[in-house]
């Protein structure tokens, strides 16, 4: 039943989303002009979608294999005052070994603008 | 049948109704730093949506319209996944999610893609640079909420909000953990684009996600905007100011009240903080906010294994 | 497949299964338009699509973390796939419309028979039959689960994404502790000791290079 | 009107600003109405104000804008020449009525328009596609063609990290609200880095104020000089704030500029504006001058680079006073806003002490003005061509940080030195 209403509200936020767009009131489309990408009188020369030049691609890489260590740190939380010590100990493997990384990365110059 | 309409319906009350108070906070704070006569009056974002419901739509040459549609609506949608697993009393949860607080997690995963969509969406390239540098601040916060959560997550020994609020009986999180709320409601400014980590709609792309925009899509991506940041304060209230718990005062009430609490504190930060440029931000969140989120969940781990509850 | 434990405590299971129906079709039809459209982008947030109906009908067969678990990951695994096919994709937002498929055949022939494989294991298998306890925290138990016979690799994991991490800064980064990475080096040659294959950052060999690297 | 428009109508209206030469004061006062808010895109306006007489090198610029503003919606002619082909163009002269114009025109897009405005550029897609091509949408093959009317972006070689991606060809201005009126420029870009920037058109040139020019003339109060010193930098700091996302406290400082007195500090302006992280919108050493080049701006710009260049020392009466230049070190963009906060607490200071002691400027060779040395027929040197060479490298929103703290609207002295 949970799920339900979970999917419920979900679809009604959507559909409440989608109608404050008032969809039904669509003009005409435009004319060329009044659709041309705004830059303050200036023009685009091409399309803006592009081989975009992201300058974040390392801290991307980086993040992905963080999150994947990080999936099984959910399921440790809850057991962790169960196991004592020895989760502790394993928290502190676990930081330690992200910690490693992330200092490498650093020193790397990885986490700033390429 | 009532068991998912109360739910649903509370839910999106709150979203909008908050949405709403989020504008109106947010113009009388612009109106007490600006000093001067009241700029319009409180009832200014009212008429502001209104003349959005009345004004046309723009468009671009070639956009993707099918993504740029569905943007703002799915947005409005994580934030009312985020606000329903959230506890309002010990008996009213309107979705009692054992992983709650995963969910909430992937909702700032997806609120990242669908504030990207909404900047690649119009072919333009003031929103297109608004996309990509939202992308890099929401690949950056996200590990700190996750180790902030997880952090709230010990001491209730499960990932539902309502154990991690009926975990706070004795003591809330803020005061437990000190260092979690502030390096959560980085993470607020950041779902809800908001302040120094607006950088989807910055000033200086001229408004960027929504410089192609007008009327009712406009209109659609703030009402998410601020309903992401209401689902925000609540998650962040029950996390960290023991959500729905207080004395004399019925659970809800206290929920909301905490959740104004929350929501003033990030409409002033937000008037009141520059934003920050985005390479610097992401070297700040991996090299700053993690390592202490990091010391967070080390403190909150010691405390729950050694701090000895009475 | 009504039989959902955890959450799932609804009497009546027909809901149940028609949105397992549904799920399963939008898992599908997205997976499939995945390779018919010609935007990277539309491509990566479909296969995200996909991948959120999949992790619905795991929330439905009751493996609420591992269900959640699927939204999140995927979310941010699918953003940082949809960079990156931006990045170094021809047209990239398939303004001229083109051929998504490569190698159909032998695609179709790969794709069939893991079907057939995978869904003959499922049918024809004979798994173990140890039922969760009835009303019993799955995500304890994968806590517990980690913590104790699995520690090990949990822990080997986490080294190997430590290497992976190294390895990802090592490849992609070119700032390096002591200036670029790349300073002085030289382009291989076409043939063995030949001249510097011209230019290293070239359209072609760049884009081509670094997107199959990511896969 | 039914309710729903009536109460839209009570909100600010939403005004979409094309500021002509010697119009950045006036669209700075407007700003602070509260019946008007200024947008940063025609997208979110139902007004368009042309402010002044804008040249017809910007004419087809503004006539973009003027198509950007979604339909229904209204021009209004402050100070302007409208379009020739308006029937009937809404044109006002006198500022005192500008905000009751908006407001009345606005008002008349909401009742609904009486006629269509035309948009006045053609029809037609920025490059011929429809039909042509593989596919009939303009594109050849994977990248070539025009598909929906424009090519696509091709690589280049990068300035950082040698990725040969895509650069996006645009230019931007010169109505774009992060830059000064004016300004057009070429840009590339590689990502959100600048690649290259070439300056297509310069500012337009900014009137100092009266007490700078009357300066010229006579011993003016240095009370005077110093309080429009004071706001002139105010209204700097405020567009910086603004570009950060900080409008409202862009507008305190626009407000308290307007009612400086001598003898009024403002204590909260440090805090504010260094409390706000304004500094941390750019990192150390961006948009450095180089020596010569701060030389050859002189003013603030030089002083926060270290050179001591002030025309004030040489007047005795600023020598009465005590005068000493701030300098700064650095030369970047932080030290420049930092040099103008310093300026405003020192012109302040200044402007107390010379009440006190009445003291009047003595000599009138060559003024201080805020953005540097002013003297009757010598423009300061226009500062457009160190874009070219400092703003490379930088993110969008640093290289729009650097510009905001550079002076490089010219100066247009009425009175002409050269005659033809």
């Amino acid at each position: 039943m949970d799920l339900l209403t979970l999917a419920v509200i979900a679809l009604a936020a959507l559909l409440l989303g989608l109608l404050a767009q008032r969809p039904r009131l669509r003009p005409a489309r435009p004319p060329w002009p009044a659709r041309m990408p705004y830059l303050g009188g200036g023009e685009p020369a091409t399309h803006a979608w592009s081989r975009f030049h992201v300058r974040y691609y390392p801290m991307t890489l980086l993040l992905i294999a963080f999150e994947m260590e990080m999936m099984f740190m959910y399921p440790w939380a809850v057991v962790y005052v169960a196991e004592g010590l020895k989760a502790l100990a394993e928290m502190g493997m676990f930081l330690g070994i992200l910690g490693v990384g992330i200092v490498y990365a650093w020193r790397e110059g990885a986490l700033r603008w390429q | 049948m009532s068991d998912v309409l109360l739910p649903t319906l509370a839910v999106l009350g709150t979203l909008l109704a908050g949405a709403a108070l989020v504008a109106v906070l947010d113009q009388a704070a612009a109106g007490v730093i600006a000093g001067g006569p009241f700029r319009g009056r409180l009832s200014a974002p009212l008429a502001r949506a209104a003349l959005l419901w009345l004004r046309p739509d723009a468009t671009t040459e070639h956009p993707d319209a099918l993504l740029w549609r569905l943007a703002p609506a799915a947005y409005l949608a994580l934030a009312a996944l985020g606000l329903a697993v959230v506890p309002w009393s010990a008996e009213f949860v309107p979705v009692r999610l054992p992983t709650g607080v995963v969910l909430w997690g992937a909702v700032e995963a997806l609120a990242t893609v669908v504030i990207f969509l909404q900047g690649w969406a119009p072919n333009a390239p003031l929103p297109l640079l608004g996309a990509y540098r939202h992308a890099a601040a929401g690949l950056s916060y996200i590990l700190v909420s996750m180790f902030v959560l997880i952090a709230a997550a010990l001491p209730a020994e499960s990932l539902a909000f309502d154990a991690v609020v009926a975990s706070q009986e004795d003591l809330w999180n803020v005061v437990r953990q000190p260092l979690g709320l502030p390096l959560f409601l980085v993470v607020g400014l950041g779902i809800g684009v908001w302040g120094p980590l607006r950088f989807a709609d910055a000033a200086d792309l001229a408004g960027g996600t929504t410089a192609e925009t007008s009327g009712p899509r406009r209109l659609a991506w703030a009402l998410a905007r601020g309903a992401m940041l209401v689902a925000f304060s609540a998650v962040a209230a029950s996390a960290f100011l023991g959500g729905w718990l207080g004395p004399w005062l019925p659970g809800p009430v206290w929920l909301l009240l905490k959740m104004l609490l929350l929501l003033a504190l990030l409409v002033l930060l937000g008037r009141l903080l520059a934003r920050i440029a985005p390479g610097r931000f992401v070297g700040l969140a991996w090299l700053v906010l993690l390592p202490l989120s990091f010391a967070d969940l080390l403190w909150a781990g010691v405390l729950a294994l050694y701090g000895g509850t009475p | 497949m009504g039989r959902g434990a955890g959450v799932v405590r609804g009497d009546s299971v027909s809901w149940i299964d028609l949105a397992f129906y549904l799920l399963a079709g939008i898992a599908v039809y997205s997976g499939w338009r995945v390779f018919r459209t010609d935007s990277m982008v539309r491509a990566s947030f479909l296969l995200l699509l996909s991948f959120i109906a999949v992790g619905a009908v795991m929330l439905l067969l009751g493996a609420v973390y591992l269900g959640v678990a699927m939204f999140f990951m995927m979310a941010v695994e699918m953003m940082v796939m949809a960079l990156f096919m931006v990045m170094f994709m021809m047209n990239p937002a398939g303004l001229n419309p083109m051929n998504m498929v490569h190698q159909p055949r032998l695609a179709g022939a790969a794709g069939i028979i893991a079907f057939v494989a995978l869904a003959g294991v499922g049918l024809v298998a004979d798994f173990p039959e140890r039922p969760p306890a009835a009303g019993g925290d799955v995500v304890r138990i994968l806590g517990t689960e980690l913590l104790g016979d699995s520690m090990l690799v949990f822990e080997s994991a986490g080294v190997a994404l430590l290497a992976t991490m190294i390895g990802v800064v090592v490849l992609s980064a070119r700032s390096g502790r002591f200036g670029p990475s790349d300073d002085g080096s030289r382009p291989p040659g076409l043939v063995p000791g030949g001249p510097p294959a011209g230019d290293p950052g070239s359209d072609a060999s760049g884009g081509g290079h670094a997107h199959h690297h990511h896969h | 009107m039914n309710w729903l428009r009536a109460l839209a109508a009570t909100g600010p209206v939403p005004v979409y600003a094309a500021v002509g030469p010697g119009m950045t004061d006036e669209v700075r006062r407007l700003a602070l109405d509260p019946v008007v808010e200024l947008v940063a895109t025609p997208r979110h306006a139902s007004v368009l104000l042309v402010a002044g007489a804008v040249p017809p090198s910007a004419d087809a610029a503004l006539r973009r804008v003027h198509a950007q503003l979604p339909w229904p919606c209204a021009t209004l002619w402050y100070r302007s020449r409208p379009f020739p082909e308006l029937d009937y163009p809404q044109v006002i002269e006198a500022p005192e009525m500008l905000a009751g114009a908006l407001q009345e025109l606005h008002r008349a897009v909401l009742r609904g328009p009486r006629g269509r405005e035309p948009v006045l550029l053609p029809d037609v897609p920025p490059a011929p596609f429809e039909g042509r091509g593989d596919y009939g949408q303009g594109g050849e093959g994977m990248m070539g063609g025009t598909p929906y009317g424009r090519p696509m972006a091709m690589t280049t070689d990068d300035l950082r990290d040698g990725l040969a991606l895509d650069k996006l060809e645009l230019s931007l201005g010169p109505f774009f609200r992060g830059l000064p009126s004016g300004l057009v420029l070429g840009l590339s870009l590689q990502g959100d880095v600048v690649q290259r920037c070439s300056v297509e058109a310069p500012p337009y040139p900014e009137p100092p104020a009266p007490p700078f020019l009357q300066a010229l003339e006579r011993p003016m109060p240095i009370a005077a000089l110093e309080l429009a010193r004071a706001r002139h930098h105010l209204g700097r700091l405020a567009e910086a704030l603004d570009l950060a996302g900080l409008g409202a406290p862009g507008r305190r400082l626009l407000r308290s500029a307007g009612g400086l007195a001598p003898g009024r500090r403002l204590r909260w302006l440090g805090p504010l504006v260094l409390g706000s992280g304004l500094l941390g919108c750019v990192g150390t050493g961006h948009g450095r001058l180089t020596r010569d080049q701060a030389v050859g701006a002189g003013g603030p710009a030089a002083r926060a680079a270290g050179q001591a260049m002030d025309a004030r020392t040489e007047d005795p009466g600023y020598r009465q006073l005590g005068f000493e230049p701030v300098v700064q070190r650095g030369g970047d963009t932080r030290a420049r806003w930092r040099q103008w906060l310093d300026e405003i607490d020192q012109s302040l200071r200044l402007a107390a002490r010379a009440v006190d002691t009445d003291a009047h400027t003595a000599s009138s060779g060559a003024v201080e003005g805020p953005c540097g040395r002013l003297t009757r027929d010598g423009n300061p040197p226009d500062l457009c061509p160190v874009l070219e060479s400092i703003l490379p490298g930088c993110e969008w929103g640093e290289a729009l940080a650097v510009i905001a703290s550079l002076p490089l609207a010219g100066t247009m002295m009425p009175f002409p030195a050269v005659t033809a």
